[in-house]
């Protein structure tokens, strides 16, 4: 037992948790985010230099820098091109790899282990295949979402759903158990039978899901990869591996219950595949209640032109519209009128959670204009105009007044507060929640249908023109 | 039964380590805010990517002749170093996003 | 330095242990309502009362004509279960205090 | 190794992380505490019927049992005796006990080591000599909080108190050090040495500290015990009492700042026994600041009679005057006249958390009147008289105003919302915090001064009169 290794590794698990915990608070996230690569970074290294007995560099030390060094650099390009929005995505690809590099050390442990024809242990076997199963899950159900955020796959929702993964479920036990019982060349068979049916189950699973709700399995795919992980620590014994992989497990976890609650959303509606979907089409369209009122771009301009503080509520709709960008540029075009702009930044606006802050970050609206749910809730009875872009069940006093509403107990933005509210859509449509609106039969609230940033575009020219 | 207790009793300390991690995954995310969730989610995301030395030992031990594992493994840790570096420069691009406010 | 590193490296579950659960107890604490402090601190006090069970081994190892060891032993078992028992009564008493309100 | 001990000595440490857990959430506090006790249970009874080979009854059976129900009886009563206001006093004696439990297991440990003549290495003595010295500290520290709570022991301070407390701290290690290195029946006088300087240290420390600061006290001892317990841990290879005494080592330093926090008051100063204090005396007179209206038990009683709603704010004041029946009793009256009574809860109100509740309990208040603050505090604009008893810093809008108060930025109950606010003290010292307070001045504001008890007493009559 080489005591340096050793402690690397206690260095390390203790970086991955005191990193997670900065992370959990947003002034020292980033740093925390550091704090756990610095911790990857000493166990990397004491993996490389160090073994049982002392200094000792690690075999084949070439190939394994190459492809770290590969790895490294595309890793980087990858993670510094991509758009903002596209985190989820991002997030999805990575985590598959994870998943892909467990599954990867099952294999070449399992042919390893055929070869030199040992009798494998229950204690040998369980770490293993269950590294092959969880990770090969991991990378096919990531690379689904991963495809569905992009846009190139669509949902696809067979019958009978539940009970058909069930039954894959109960196969891939089936195989992994003559795995272990076959014999000779069959458990080589038996062991890629299993890992195909793996990646069977990983379609299925994450097909039916609705592209709205793929942050929530992302966020359950990255804690099964921690598992994977985590048999991996099994296996050899390394304590890193099995520390990191079980804090991940846990804490994705509990990340993808919090995350559900959060949307208001159940797991088990999420993972049947339920409701959330029909945001991506548009949902139902408003059911009964009152009239509405439609207003032009012309009158919403002069209200803005002579208020004194106008609100701007982004929502989802201003994301699919990529009204960022033209959003800002009404911002400042108000703010040479002497107007005061702010934007309420609800948490769970949008599809992934900080959303919204990243969206209008990426368009360089400065921070000190992006106010919290809490911060700026009371203001709004002092705001002349509010500007909902593209935002929908954010703004629903639903969840304040209807306890059968799904959405009620869900913290709001007030904006019925305001004097003035305007809401820019397409049109009467539901969002996420798939649930009618009561805010837009306000008679203090005017709709500016339409796309997000054609609206908005002609709000910009419409001020300019006063 | 008693394989069961054996099981447990032979391995005790993991299942000490295990348990306690478990309460420590737990406790830290539950009070999380959620404008935090990507961010963390996406960090949590790099820290699994330690199975990359799970591949390293691997690629680490193959034989020189041994083609399988050599290609097998460097694949792994090619991808296994995506996660890694991947996971944590998306994160702290995202979190630059967050940015400390100026107090009020 | 090198004995350093030799004691932590042959006591590394010990370091996990004991570092992991140093993180449970302050994750457990952090977010405590300030009502609860009291009755909190009272829990935790007959928790620690689990310093009866070195009290038991070591009477229990005692020679039964070492009677320096059978009386501070026995005095030893007989206020560790005071911390013991004393402590969950006590905290149980207090806690009734706090029973749930009736929902709004 | 006999599994089935180890395997519930895991059950026990877990039972005491879930306990721990669960109490820290009113609903299931009860619950947690009963989860922790079951936990205890299992070690307990692991330890008494099972050894490293398996089923195994311990020696001296007899004498334990004896003990432990000697000790059950005794704790028994004595926890159900206890006035709930004098709890501090008996959590601090009993934790004082776990610290000569381990304390005493030192004594026998070192003494048998000295007969059998074996070398005794670092490994073993580190162990059994921290566990005496911090055994000793937080028993004999114990007992003064005990008695300064109790009112057996007054403050004492001296001068160069952090000077001598620190070389008292030196000492001990200086003594420890011969301890180990002395030899023959040098090392066991040493040892006691090291333990009569550790009992020096004890009185040392707590001593000079202020009456009102020791539920701090308390909880840093606590934790010391804690740490105490975890030696014992290390020393039998025990991980039951190993995981325990660290839990309740970490968590209760964690609490104390906490604590600390929640009163306004830095850990250092309650060390070094600053400020604080000064409230038992009553604290020097009010500063400058405007008049003040004095006003009689009738005209309160006449305001009360025809209010439709009255809240009442208790605090350190009424404890002492043991006010709490008459109180209940004045609420009756009010609620038989078709008052609208409640009671609003600070929870750092009195001089221990939650002190209110456990008072007001006990005099059989219903739960559903006590409101806690944040519950309370938006309904002062609505309520027509607030009477506050015996409450002086939880009512001190210096906390929401001036910046340089001791006290900024702890929540206070809102009182001056109301439309008239009755104070009921003694004079016009101030509190625990030693600062003016400014409610007493607001001219809505009348102060009845006199023992909240006979003002109440008063005030019943005169309602009664009416
Ligand atoms: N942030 C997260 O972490 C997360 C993750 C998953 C789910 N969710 C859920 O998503 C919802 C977020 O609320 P939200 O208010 O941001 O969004 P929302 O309730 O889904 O509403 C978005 C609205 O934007 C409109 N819209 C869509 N495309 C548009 C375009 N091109 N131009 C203009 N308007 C457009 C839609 O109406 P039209 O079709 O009429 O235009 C829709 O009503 C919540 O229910 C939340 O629980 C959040
Ligand atoms: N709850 C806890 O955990 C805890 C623990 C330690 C410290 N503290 C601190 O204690 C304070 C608690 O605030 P509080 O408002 O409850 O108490 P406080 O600010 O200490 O005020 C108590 C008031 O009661 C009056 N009083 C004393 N004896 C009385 C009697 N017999 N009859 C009538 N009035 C009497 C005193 O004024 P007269 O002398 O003029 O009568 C004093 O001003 C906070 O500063 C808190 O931080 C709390």
């Amino acid at each position: 037992m080489n005591y340096l290794q050793e402690i690397a590794y206690l260095i390390g698990s203790v970086g991955f948790v005191i990193g997670l915990k900065m992370m959990g608070t947003a002034d020292s996230a980033r740093k925390g985010n550091l704090v756990a690569a610095f911790g990857m970074a000493v166990a990397v290294l004491a993996t490389l230099f160090l073994n049982e007995t002392g200094f000792h560099v690690i075999g084949n030390l070439g190939y394994i820098m190459g492809a770290i060094v590969l790895g490294t650099v595309v890793g980087t390009l990858m993670a510094k091109r991509v758009q903002m929005t596209a985190m989820p995505e991002m997030v999805s690809l990575f985590n598959g790899m994870g998943g892909l590099a467990a599954a990867l050390i099952s294999i070449i442990e399992w042919t390893h282990l055929q070869h030199t024809g040992e009798t494998v242990g229950l204690g040998l076997f369980v770490p293993i295949v269950a590294g092959l199963i969880i990770g090969t899950v991991s990378f096919i159900g990531s690379m689904v979402a991963w495809g569905k955020l992009n846009g190139k796959l669509g949902d696809f929702r067979f019958p009978a759903q539940q009970y058909i993964n069930a039954l894959v479920l109960a196969l891939i036990f089936v195989a992994a158990y003559l795995t272990f019982n076959g014999i000779g060349s069959d458990r080589m068979m038996w062991f890629y039978i299993t890992m195909v049916i793996a990646i069977v189950y990983g379609l299925l699973f994450v097909f039916p899901i609705g592209g709205a709700d793929m942050p929530v399995v992302i966020s359950l795919l990255n804690s099964f990869t921690g598992v994977a992980a985590a048999c991996g620590g099994f296996l050899y014994d390394n304590n890193v591996m099995l520390m990191g992989g079980v804090l991940v497990g846990s804490a994705g976890t509990i990340l993808t219950v919090v995350m559900t609650k959060a949307m208001n959303r159940s797991l088990t509606n999420v993972l049947i595949g339920m409701v959330g979907s029909n945001s991506n089409g548009g949902g139902a369209a408003a059911g009964a209640g009152g009239s509405v009122r439609e207003v032009q771009a012309t009158d919403v301009a002069i209200m803005m032109k002579y208020a004194q503080k106008v609100i701007i509520v982004p929502g989802y709709g201003l994301a699919v519209a990529q009204a960022q960008h033209v959003c800002h540029e009404l911002e400042l075009l108000l703010e040479n009128e002497g107007v005061d702009v702010k934007y309420a930044i609800h948490p769970v606006a949008g599809r992934m959670p900080g959303h919204m802050n990243v969206l209008l970050a990426e368009s360089s609206v400065s921070y000190d204009k992006l106010i919290e749910m809490e911060d700026i809730n009371p203001e709004f009875n002092t705001t002349d105009v509010v500007l909902v872009v593209g935002a929908n069940d954010v703004v629903n006093p639903a969840a304040k007044t209807d306890t059968t509403s799904p959405i009620y107990g869900m913290p709001i933005l007030d904006v019925d507060n305001a004097k003035q509210i305007v809401v820019l859509k397409r049109s009467m449509k539901s969002g996420y929640a798939g649930i009618d609106n009561a805010l837009f039969y306000d008679p203090k609230c005017g709709m500016l249908f339409g796309d997000a940033k054609e609206s908005i575009s002609k709000l910009v020219s419409e001020v300019k023109a006063l | 039964m008693n394989t069961v207790i054996q099981f447990i009793g032979e391995n005790i300390t993991y299942f000490y380590l295990i348990i306690l991690m478990i309460f420590v995954g737990i406790e830290l995310i539950g009070h999380v805010p959620s404008v935090l969730h990507t961010p963390l989610m996406s960090g949590a995301n790099a820290i699994h990517g330690v199975v990359v030395i799970g591949a390293i030992i691997v690629l680490g031990h193959a034989e020189s002749t041994d083609y399988f594992s050599l290609v097998i493994g460097f694949v792994g840790v090619f991808v296994g170093t995506l996660n890694v570096i991947g996971g944590f420069v998306v994160t702290d691009r995202m979190l630059e996003m967050f940015k400390k406010k100026p107090k009020k």
